[in-house]
């Protein structure tokens, strides 16, 4: 699979706002048709968003892990690989998080930092694996994270029933010293659960920029990214960049499970199935064209779409499932290009000549 | 122990029916050079309208030939956006997940005053015992006593090997997946084998979804097809993008859910925890990924946009 | 494409408008102080289970005792704290929190919201429940108890089946009941036990259903949600009289009519109501565990188990019963107590 | 009576006129040379004329009547066929297979694989194409598919055949046989299109020639009435000089040796087997021989990009034999790659960044683990500069530059590293001549500064122009040495093709 820079390349800021408006529109045709009324469910949706300093901080909650996951599946786009295993690393960083929160006794901050720290490694490692047999044995990367996926699942699972707890669904809850929960910043938006991850996620994006674009390591990644050929010919140890790639993805997915479990949910519990933050990173990187800026703002739209599509659910009564379509919608226009398409369209038998010349 | 193997042969012929036909799908979409990375949902809208079909019509007959023709609808944006508009394909393959999943589940909720499943179709698809054959000890019960979508799924893996393989059809199809241009300078419309790649996909995705949820199961809810989708895709690399290899990849991947299962009846589960058991499938596939396949080729051609007259 | 594909979703969107519906959650009781809220698990409202016995059981209220009630419904575990807040916000009367998943939240909220009730299922909040929230739990353990009498007196080859969902401490109490209940009707009796590690594969439930049969097991009950629809769905393929499935939550013998000799059914709407009648009369239990078992009805075998039940069997089943109403039996609600329970 | 006949034919793409009121005129039954530099619009009317692109003005005639060639097929309906310069052929493939596709016989809807391999067998005896019709295209040497796609031709019954620069990939005595193919169609009635900015093949083989340049037509001309000479002025527009200008080498000490050298190719078989090669400082040693011989493993494995399995390769006295690429490079080896899409250039990178490819972490472009992007750009301008690299900015991605450009700033790039070795892999393929010159230039003048260099070539014409002392690699040995001034086309096309000489060259 390709790199998709493309996509970035292509994508302007209009190109993204004219796709989430026609999207909207997508939404919008489909609720009319099932007889509900858009306008209103709209309203709900992005009052319930905005309106209270508790939803304000609710949503920038919910936003926090998309803008994680949403790095880990862009940085491994960037350098050529896919991972679809963001889902897996994001529970192994769950719960290397929850062990050291529970198993280890810290002073505040520092027990903190060290279990986000923990998850930030479970994560890496979940990923390490993926990327190591795709650069040692050259399997694809798609099926070994679908398959981790699931291990992880499992192994989250039987670690909190078997070795955390006694049998129990969950663990207990885990101290305050390894919380992510600020108090200052929760009373800010009127004891919403918004906490310190999301300033690890802004964070990560920052240094997601400047690792790609003005270091070294960074220009390694994306060289191997592009054409693994021409830096293998450079002098670049193309195997060691994927398994980096894929760990420094894995480390952008632990990170967001582990301050997910320590600044959200503050215990890990025996999970039925995925909660799919990992792969909603997928769809967020995509639509950010696997830059950080752009992920940043995806997963803001995406994080208000979800959070407020249960208050248009409650309000409404138009099955929040509408904000999936939409999303695809968006995803379709953008991928598209619908707007230099139309511009296309406009100029007439204008052919992009820069696509010549393979 | 006769009984044994007859039950795990039986578990995976059961797993691995769903697999195998929505693989085959995929198939066609990747030879024909578009990676199909909407399995998942194309499963998904297949399931859910072979449901609602079999619910109104009760006939699950009907039920399976709507869900290919569903599936078939569902591929063309994937089709349109990744062959026309040169989008890339992985990306219109995740929409297509996100976009099948959400219509599915928002039609469900519509249709029925917002549960969050459709109700039990009673009208399944029963297994089909083939007279005499299905008396074969061992083999007999597990092979000709199944879904009709079973026979269905084998009879496709042969149809799909003829088809590629051995009519002019299939050679363009294949040429178009390895080489576009240089199928376009032999005449071959290279857009119309790639739609109709993708179009066949989403019908035997569709179908695939449909033994899920009309032979195996009998309803459809958010849960239904869960990573199936994903599974198939993997065995269809597992199984270097050819039939018989899709065929022996979720034979596979069937075999170790059999397993799993199998050891948990045979009361592994004293010694083992249960979980440990659920995930050998997984560890087995990646072991055996790593340990004997190791580098799949792919189409040459798969996942790279077409220009006419482009070099 | 903009046209193909808004074209698919026209044709699906005039598909829902010809089925002419809408659904709104909301039944407005008109009441001006008193109002209640739901906050379903991840289960979500119609999940043919708790969440929607809860449900039926707050809307009867809502019309008989005038109260305002509203449903939310929960996609993902950290929805629940946002879901619980907005009914508190609206100073609802009671609102309740549906399942185990939700106990932190609850706790959380309740916490903040100290001057509103709050009402919990399927926890006791481990032992610590505030003063302002009532805990109600149901003993599993006494219904599947029945469930075992039932099997070990019909199964003819003297094995019995449990497949259960993913392994916790709830689903442990169904087990622990079904195989105290087995001992009791039947020593020589064995129970295979198999957990599907899901509440969803209904793929996995049918194989394992499939394999126990094939084992010369002839009855199965399950505690395992979707899973459970897999045993149904393969005991239906069987030989009427000989394989039988036992249903779970509801009466689920409309799965499998000719195949299901009975159910365990947990009367959540029952519990709900009376709760509902409580705060009605001011005397919301804060503080306190509200246990549900036999005696009070609120958990017990299906109307239709007369069906395929010899009414000998059933006999012993109400002999049973009354021994547990009674106090003479206790019946095992885990793994420990199930090793010392002795018939 | 005219084959063809193409009248006033323009076509545009946005910038530029590939085609401004274009005529070519082919009579039935000869060879016809369409003559150009690269990027003249040879191509673009040809694909015209193959109904892949559509004119935006002329008219064509195929055998005096006027046409419209809307696609492919309808071309193919005419009896045109095209003999592309990149195969047009699908690798895992069967020679049949690829011969058929597009117009399958069949029985009862199946291919009828007996029928077409004998049609094939046939059709190949016919012309004396000698192919296997069994055989994989993956498995089968250049000439051999060139000789599929000739067949393919055929097989649907062309009688005009375009043939896209057939010679650029041939070995000599291949040229030969393609050359005596191509009389034998003629002989069968057949009409030849022949593309090539070769003038000694036009002089051998053609009757007439069509010459453009920058898209517009210049003139046709009998190949009776004309020379080399003439053709080449009227192709570039200004006299040309067809030797390199260059002094006698002057050889100093032995900067690489390699000895007994074995390395297998992608498929583990021994592609290079028991080599021997000694360059000096100051000279140029040409490796000749015919694609597939082992030329492109020695390169790898000299680089470090393939691991040899045996023997030593001594680099200034120092054994460099297996070292990681980034080791070799760092003592001292410039590599211009054979291909400069895949390995010589990252293409989505601008030219800017393209220009510290080997040296990005090192000192003054890096500090410890960030990058001095001002550092970087300044190098990337001076080097556009000093090797007149044609860019908008250092910014421009280099996949938007020309391949004469591209190829210029991997050798700015590896030039200016001042290796004591530089490898120089097809370094003019697919650039037109003004380009070629000056890249010719270049090597004489490292050479002169006491470079030892090891050019690598298909094209024998450079080979012999730039070499001091010529290698010719046979089946991954060294099959001979000869001397550029004193050697005969005949005696290295000989060694290329695996016989013996009498002479050699000591060094």
């Amino acid at each position: 699979m390709q790199v998709l820079s493309k996509i970035n390349k292509q994508s302007s800021i209009f190109t993204s706002l004219v796709s989430v408006f026609l999207g909207l529109l997508v939404g919008g045709v489909m609720m009319i048709l099932a007889g509900y009324n858009p306008i209103q469910a709209y309203i709900a949706l992005f009052q319930s968003a905005f309106l209270q300093p508790f939803d304000i901080g609710e949503t920038i909650r919910t936003i926090t892990p998309l803008i994680l996951t949403g790095l880990a599946v862009g940085l491994a786009f960037r350098t050529g690989l896919f991972n679809i295993g963001v889902e897996g690393q994001f529970i192994i960083g769950q719960l290397a998080a929850v062990i050291v929160a529970l198993k280890l006794d810290l002073p505040p901050v520092i027990h903190a930092i060290v279990a986000v720290i923990a998850g930030a490694l479970g994560g890496a490692l979940w990923a390490f694996l993926p990327g190591y047999l795709k650069a040692k044995r050259g399997v694809h990367e798609v099926i070994t994270t679908i398959m981790l996926n699931f291990i992880a699942l499992y192994l989250s699972n039987l670690t909190v029933r078997e070795w955390l707890t006694d049998g129990a669904d969950k663990t207990k809850e885990i101290p305050e010293s390894a919380s992510l929960h600020w108090n200052m910043l929760s009373q800010l938006f009127d004891s919403s659960r918004v906490h310190f991850g999301i300033f690890i996620a802004i964070v990560a994006a920052f240094f997601m920029y400047y690792l790609l674009w003005k270091t070294t390591t960074g220009y390694q990644l994306r060289a191997v990214g592009y054409n693994p050929h021409a830096s293998e010919y450079a002098g670049m140890n193309v195997s060691r960049n994927i398994v980096l790639s894929m760990m420094i993805s894995g480390v952008f997915a632990g990170l967001a499970g582990a301050s997910e479990l320590l600044g959200t949910a503050g215990y890990q519990a025996i999970q039925a199935s995925y909660t799919g933050i990992g792969f909603d990173g997928i769809a967020v990187s995509l639509l950010g064209g696997n830059s950080p800026l752009g992920i940043v703002l995806s997963a803001s739209l995406f994080g208000i779409l979800t959070y407020g599509g249960s208050n248009m659910e409650y309000v409404a009564a138009v099955p929040r499932e509408v904000i999936r379509v939409v999303f695809a919608a968006i995803i379709f226009f953008v991928a598209a290009n619908i707007v230099r398409w139309v511009a296309q369209r406009r100029k007439k038998k204008v052919i992009d000549k820069g696509g010549e010349g393979k | 122990m006769i009984n044994s193997l007859t039950d795990i042969l039986a578990t995976t012929i059961l797993y691995m029916t769903p697999l195998l036909l929505t693989a085959m799908g995929g198939l066609f979409s990747e030879r024909s050079g578009v990676v199909n990375i909407g399995l998942e949902g194309l499963m998904t809208i297949g399931a859910f309208t072979a449901v609602i079909t079999t619910l109104e019509t009760h006939n699950p007959w009907l039920g399976l030939i709507a869900a290919m023709i569903a599936g078939m609808l569902f591929s063309i944006p994937h089709a349109v956006a990744s062959i026309t508009f040169k989008a890339d394909q992985v990306v219109s393959g995740v929409a297509i997940n996100f976009l099948a999943l959400g219509v599915a589940v928002y039609l469900v909720k519509a249709l029925y005053e917002g549960a969050g499943q459709t109700p039990d179709v009673q009208e399944v698809l029963r297994k089909m015992p083939i007279p005499g054959l299905e008396k074969i000890p061992v083999i007999g019960p597990a092979l000709f006593d199944v879904f009709p979508t079973t026979y269905l799924a084998f009879i496709i893996v042969f149809i799909g090997y003829f088809v590629l393989y051995r009519t002019p059809f299939g050679m363009r199809l294949r040429a178009v997946g390895e080489h576009p241009q240089a199928a376009e300078t032999m005449g071959v419309n290279v857009y119309r084998m790639r739609y109709t790649g993708v179009i066949i996909s989403g019908a035997l995705a569709g179908l695939g979804g449909a033994s899920l949820s009309i032979a195996i199961g009998s309803q459809f809810s958010e849960s239904t097809i869960a990573g199936q989708g994903f599974i198939a895709l993997a065995a269809l690399i597992f199984g270097k993008w050819h039939p018989f290899g899709a065929l022996g990849a979720s034979a596979f991947f069937g075999f170790a859910v059999a397993l799993a299962l199998k050891g948990q009846l045979i009361g592994l589960t004293n010694y083992v925890p249960s979980e440990a058991l659920s995930m050998l499938p997984y560890i087995l596939t990646i072991l055996a990924l790593a340990g004997f396949v190791g580098r799949a080729e792919a189409p040459a051609a798969i996942g790279k946009p077409f220009e006419t007259g482009g070099r | 494409m903009k046209l193909k594909a808004l074209g698919a979703l026209l044709l699906s969107a005039a598909l829902v408008t010809v089925a002419g519906c809408g659904a709104a959650q909301d039944s407005k009781g008109g009441s001006k102080g008193q109002s209640a809220g739901l906050v379903t698990d991840v289960g979500g409202l119609n999940d043919e289970s708790f969440n929607q016995n809860a449900w039926a059981g707050l809307q009867k209220a809502g019309k008989e005792m005038d109260f305002n009630v509203k449903a939310l419904e929960s996609k993902r575990d950290d929805e629940y704290i946002p879901n619980l807040t907005k009914f508190a916000r609206e100073k609802r009367t009671i609102t309740w929190g549906m399942g185990f998943k939700i106990q932190n939240a609850l706790e959380k909220v309740s916490n903040q919201f100290k001057d509103q009730h709050f009402a919990i299922v399927d926890t006791d909040m481990g032992g610590k429940i505030p003063d302002n929230v009532a805990a109600v739990t149901f003993k599993e353990e006494e219904g599947s108890f029945l469930m075992g009498v039932i099997a070990g007196s019909m199964t003819k080859t003297n094995k019995v089946g449990f497949i259960g969902g993913i392994t916790s401490p709830l689903i442990k109490k169904f087990e622990s009941g079904y195989r105290a209940g087995v001992k009791a009707a039947n020593p020589k009796a064995e129970v295979k036990v198999v957990y599907a590690e899901s509440f969803t594969d209904s793929a996995k439930g049918r194989a394992l259903a499939s394999s126990l049969y094939n084992g010369g097991t002839d009855i199965i009950y399950h505690a395992a949600g979707g899973v459970g629809k897999g045993l149904f769905n393969e005991v239906k393929t069987r030989k009427q009289g000989k394989y039988w499935a036992i249903g779970v939550d509801m009466d689920q013998s409309k799965l499998a009519p000719d195949h299901t000799l009975s159910s365990m059914v947990k009367r959540v709407d029952v519990a709900v109501y009376d709760m509902m009648k409580k705060v009605k009369d001011d005397k919301f239990p804060g503080g306190e565990q509200v246990q549900i078992g036999l005696k009070d009805n609120g958990v017990g075998y299906a109307d239709t188990t007369k069906e395929h039940v010899p009414a000998k069997v059933l006999k012993k089943v109400d002999d049973f019963k009354q021994q547990i109403i009674d106090g003479k039996i206790k019946v095992p609600a885990n793994e420990n107590e199930l090793k010392k329970f002795k018939p | 009576m005219n084959a063809v006949e193409m009248k006033g034919i323009t076509k545009r793409f946005p910038g530029i006129v590939a085609n401004d009121r274009v005529n070519l005129t082919v009579k039935q039954g000869e060879i016809h040379a369409l003559l150009g530099e690269n990027g003249a619009g040879k191509s673009t009317l040809m694909n015209i004329l193959f109904g892949l692109y559509q004119p935006d003005e002329g008219e064509i005639f195929i055998r005096e009547k006027k046409t419209e060639i809307t696609g492919p097929n309808i071309a193919g309906e005419l009896g045109i066929g095209m003999v592309h310069q990149h195969f047009m052929l699908v690798d895992p493939f069967t020679v049949t297979e690829n011969i058929i596709l597009g117009s399958e016989p069949t029985q009862n809807g199946m291919i009828d694989q007996r029928k077409a391999e004998k049609e094939v067998q046939a059709i190949s005896d016919r012309y004396g194409l000698k192919v296997d019709p069994r055989a994989k295209i993956r498995d089968i040497s250049v000439g051999m598919q060139q000789r599929v796609e000739i067949l393919k031709t055929l097989y649907r019954g062309a009688d005009i055949l375009i043939f896209d620069e057939p010679t650029a990939v041939l070995a000599p005595k291949e040229i030969d046989e393609l050359i005596v193919i191509m009389e034998n169609l003629v002989k069968e009635g057949k009409t030849i299109i022949f593309i090539t900015h070769k003038l000694k093949e036009i002089m051998r083989i053609c009757d007439a020639v069509t010459i453009i340049r920058q898209g517009k037509f210049i003139g046709r001309v009998d190949v009776a009435d004309t020379d080399e000479s003439r053709l080449a002025s009227m192709m570039v527009g200004r006299d040309v000089s067809f030797t390199v200008d260059k002094k006698p080498a002057q050889p100093k000490e032995t900067v690489l040796s390699i000895r007994n050298l074995r390395v297998k190719n992608s498929r583990g078989v021994d592609a290079v087997r028991g080599l021997d090669m000694e360059i000096k400082a100051g000279e140029i040693v040409g490796l000749a021989g015919v694609d597939g011989n082992g030329q492109s493993e020695l390169i790898e494995a000299i680089t470090g990009l393939k691991s040899a399995h045996k023997g030593e390769i001594v680099l200034n006295g120092k054994a460099i034999t297996n070292l990681k690429p980034k080791a070799i490079t760092h003592r001292g080896v410039g590599h211009i790659p054979e291909d400069r899409h895949r390995r010589g250039l990252v293409l989505d990178f601008s030219i800017g960044e393209n220009m510290v490819l080997q040296t990005f972490d090192q000192k003054p472009f890096a500090k410890g683990w960030t990058l001095q992007y001002p550092q970087i750009f300044k190098h990337a301008k001076r080097l556009i500069k000093e090797f007149d690299v044609r860019t908008p900015d250092i910014h421009t991605p280099a996949r938007a530059l020309s391949g004469g450009n591209q190829q210029k700033g991997i050798i700015a790039r590896e030039v200016d590293r001042d290796p004591d070795f530089l490898i120089a892999a097809q370094p003019t393929r697919g650039l037109d001549v003004g380009a070629i010159e000056g890249i010719h230039r270049r090597l004489i003048e490292q050479r002169d500064k006491g470079k030892a260099i090891l050019l690598m070539s298909l094209e024998l014409e450079e080979v012999w122009q730039l070499a001091d002392r010529i290698a010719v690699i046979y089946e991954g040995k060294i099959a001979g040495w000869v001397d550029p001034a004193t050697t005969t086309e005949e005696e290295i096309g000989l060694l290329m093709a695996g016989g013996q000489v009498g002479t050699e060259v000591s060094s």
